[in-house]
């Protein structure tokens, strides 16, 4: 128990164990340097506890129950039941698995794992302060740094998450019942994949989005074809209107109401409200003035393509970063800025950073599309594949969606992909290594690629792109 | 005279680089490769074309 | 209704209409060949009619009935039923579907379509013999030929197919009740398929080998997880032992009879017996000898790197031509020969052919293993991700296997990779694409994978070879 201040160097220091934060620190530990790395909540940070992983073990659960109830097609017939509570368990073990699994590999590897708040206090020194038992605080001197504080929700005027009846992600994710009317309040893809969700396991769904489609970033076909699956699972969109209040209903429940741009209003009838409209980077308290750290307009912190602040042995990477935010660019950064702090000519030059949505059914992108392309002074030469020919998307049940590849027509360099279908977002890999790799059409379509599987697709797309497909009719 | 560059005697390639090298009758095994761990580009083996380098007997027919 | 016998030309006859011939012949008519596609059965061949589409059609059916109802560990709570003739009826739509598109292709693309059996009787022309309405017989002269006549199930002696207990393959994907006992003759890949089908359709499966593992090409600790999986399906191994006979049994069912090298004996009871025992290549009623082209001791075809045979305008690709007997490497062999029959720079120079076995879980394996690498010269650098610490497979309640990715130490190129565990049949389709490419270890680990998929464990097996990984202990 520490009391009172102590003061300890360190070459490297992390802040924050997120998935950009406790990658840089093993990498850091890897390449042989004295590393610590100071967390203030919980390891594996929102990724590992309340995004990424809860939430694909919910869409996992609620996935195969709606899928065994909806299988008569192919003679399965059940009826399933969700336990949610033993749902939401089954999730939490998985986490804490992941979780005690970071703080081992953070050990295995030697890195100082310290609990705390850590705020700067100079250029090279913050001060980590411990809550609960072992209160008081420590100063930690330190060579290098590396923020990776993250982000949380961002809330909405009116919509207070300390409500009981207000969800942030995080609560949506630890529901041990399901409600009846479940308000969404954003259609990007968080909103989207708990609207999914929410919708299999039996919640009656209505998503409030002030833009007039879903997804904000996604191409109209891509889009398409998820709106219309959550359609058939029974959401219900609204388009163009924002979320301005909640009220209380007189039959229990609440009113959330909305507004269009010219100020039309309407009321929907719901239980919970899930308020998902977006993620802002976590600075507060960092201090970040007395490290000479300055933040954009949008408050994050803006770094070059050595992940350096201005100060230049200040790292700052994953979402506290900005854009993308995404758990695999922070890892990524994270290793980027160990291995810059270590001298090796490691550098953010990575081609293409992938995406994934995981609604029903999937999306899975990398780099451009053709529109961007085109924008780039590219000639594009596109190809696609859709599932519904792809004799293994067939004998899985789900046909929705296609493939699409975007190449440069005079080099046939392969530029980016889109995906939505089944698999989309392990399909993508492929599409990436491609774009990374600089592999041309040609290389993609003379690969040969295994006999029933999605991953067909991408290679019919390629020779589709060529005018050379054997399973779809060439443009 | 193609002298293999791997102990199997295999050249790494794509096959787009592969396809070229039949294309003009060049061995791609007597390319030097540019890229890394010695990777035979598609300009690598053009280069060996116009280098006039050996052409291969087996080659594009 | 022809009767007698019309002369017609083609420039490019292709015989058999499975993955290998209807590749060829679409890819022969888009190279503005005029082409003739003789089939004397169903379009598609054996892939599409009674091999992979229907086995995979099945597997999904199969699988998700016993995943749903082995699924209370993640709260879903169903007690599937399976209606054996609904499954069958919606896989043979599935298969209708297909062939159906096959055909149409085919039109599309302009490939004459004829039915019949056809047989050389010349190096440059053929007869096709037309059954049922359509009796009689044409003759047909052509400038190039490709033979992908496909191959037919082993028939162990004594246990003649034409018994209605007594299965192949093909009767097992079109049995519309599931016996309470299967025994499986054979532990290759398809014995394997069906026998994991079979047990979780609840049979009691009891699987005869005369090797002393399963899956005889591939690697122990490959093996080893399938194995353990089967078992705990309950299904049954007997090792170093050879079906001999049937007998019935007094309780109306059958005894299956088999015999060691040493002459020891076993029975087992059981009520339908799957023969699976390899495949063998069909050739006859074709008196290739009229064309001038013999076949090995195994009654293959032999061909060179441009899939010519020894009379070099005739060529021959799929399982008729030897290994790997499987759809894609037929597929890729008919698109070399059509190229090759058109002038182009074809052959079959591919680096590596991926292969996937849909047991549970998958194998998809591609290139060489680290003992294939240090026989032909290589020093091995192994890297190996278990699925048991991805995030994405705990999400999924799926963490058996690992993925292995095999490269040379010196270069880093990848040599290989053997993956076993979810959707492995997918996530190969990567590894294949940096065998193909000539990518290292480095190209690999360094593209930036999806957070959370099971592709991330590619990356991660990669920088495992090369000593940094971070999910996992490096050697
Ligand atoms: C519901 C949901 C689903 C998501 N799904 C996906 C997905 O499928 N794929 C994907 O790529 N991304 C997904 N994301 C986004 C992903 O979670 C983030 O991009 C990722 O977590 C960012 O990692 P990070 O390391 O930058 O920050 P975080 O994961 O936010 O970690 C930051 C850590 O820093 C700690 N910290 C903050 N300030 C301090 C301080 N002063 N002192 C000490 N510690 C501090 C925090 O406690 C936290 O543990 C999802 C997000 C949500 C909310
Ligand atoms: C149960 C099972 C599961 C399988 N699963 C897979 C898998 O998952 N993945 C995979 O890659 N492979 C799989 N295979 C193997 C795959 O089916 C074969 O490799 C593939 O079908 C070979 O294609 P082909 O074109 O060479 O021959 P075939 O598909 O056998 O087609 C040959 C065609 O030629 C026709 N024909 C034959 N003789 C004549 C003649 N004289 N005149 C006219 N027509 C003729 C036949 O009627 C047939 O339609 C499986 C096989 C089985 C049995």
């Amino acid at each position: 128990m520490v009391v009172g201040d102590v003061t300890t160097g360190t070459e490297v220091l992390v802040i924050g164990a997120g998935p950009g934060g406790y990658v840089a620190a093993i990498r850091a530990a890897q390449e042989g340097l004295d590393t610590t790395l100071v967390e203030k909540d919980a390891y594996g940070g929102a990724c590992l506890n309340r995004g990424c992983i809860p939430s694909k073990a919910l869409i996992t659960g609620s996935g195969l129950a709606h899928e065994a109830g909806n299988a008569e097609f192919m003679g399965v017939h059940a009826d399933p039941a969700v336990d949610m509570g033993k749902m939401i368990e089954w999730k939490d073990g998985v986490v804490d698995r992941l979780t005690g699994g970071v703080e081992k590999l953070c050990k295995a590897n030697g890195v100082n794992l310290v609990e705390g708040v850590a705020s700067f206090v100079g250029e090279n020194t913050v001060r980590v302060a411990h809550g609960g038992d072992g209160q008081g605080s420590e100063t930690l001197e330190f060579e290098h740094a590396v923020i990776a504080t993250g982000s949380r929700p961002i809330q909405v005027p009116g919509f207070d998450f300390a409500e009981d009846h207000v969800w942030s992600s995080a609560d949506a994710l630890d529901a041990d019942t399901v409600p009846d009317r479940l308000g969404v309040v954003g259609g990007g893809y968080i909103g989207m994949e708990l609207a999914t969700t929410y919708a299999k396991l039996g919640a009656e769904v209505t998503v409030v989005e002030m833009l007039d489609d879903i997804l904000d970033p996604y191409e109209d076909d891509v889009k398409r074809v998820v709106r219309k699956r959550a359609e058939e699972l029974g959401v219900e969109f609204n388009f163009g209107e924002g979320a301005s209040e909640w009220t209380e209903a007189p039959d229990g429940g609440y009113l959330l109401r909305t507004e269009t741009e010219d100020g039309e209003e309407s009321t929907y009838g719901v239980d919970k409200i899930l308020v998902a409209v977006g993620r802002q980077p976590v600075t507060d308290g960092l201090d970040l003035e007395n490290a000479g750290i300055e933040t954009d307009d949008r408050g994050f912190v803006e770094t070059d393509d050595r992940t350096r602040t201005a100060v230049e042995h200040v790292h700052a990477v994953g979402d506290v970063a900005g854009d993308p935010m995404l758990a695999h660019a922070a890892s990524n950064e994270g290793i980027v800025a160990a291995e810059v702090i270590a001298g090796e000519p490691a550098a953010l030059d990575r081609q293409a950073v992938p995406a994934a949505v995981f609604t029903d059914p999937e999306i899975g992108t990398v780099g451009m599309t053709e529109a961007e392309a085109a924008e780039a002074g590219f000639e594009p030469a596109v190809g696609e594949m859709p599932f519904n020919a792809s004799g293994r998307a067939m004998t899985t049940g789900h046909t929705e969606g296609f493939v699409r590849i975007v190449a440069d027509e005079e080099t046939g360099f392969v530029l980016g992909g889109q995906i939505v279908g089944p698999e989309a977002s392990e399909l993508i890999a492929e599409v990436a290594l491609a774009v990374e790799m600089g592999a041309t059409l040609e290389d993609v379509a003379a690969t040969v690629h295994t006999h029933p599987t999605l991953a067909e697709a991408v290679m019919e797309a390629a020779e589709n792109a060529r005018g050379q497909a054997i399973h779809t009719l060439n443009r | 005279t193609s002298e293999p560059d791997t102990p199997s005697g295999r050249t790494f390639a794509p096959p787009s680089a592969r396809r070229l090298a039949r294309e003009l009758g060049v061995d791609v095994a007597a390319v030097d490769g540019s890229g890394p761990g010695g990777r035979v580009t598609e300009a690598d083996v053009r280069a060996h074309a116009e280098g006039g380098g050996s052409a291969d007997p087996g080659g594009a027919d």
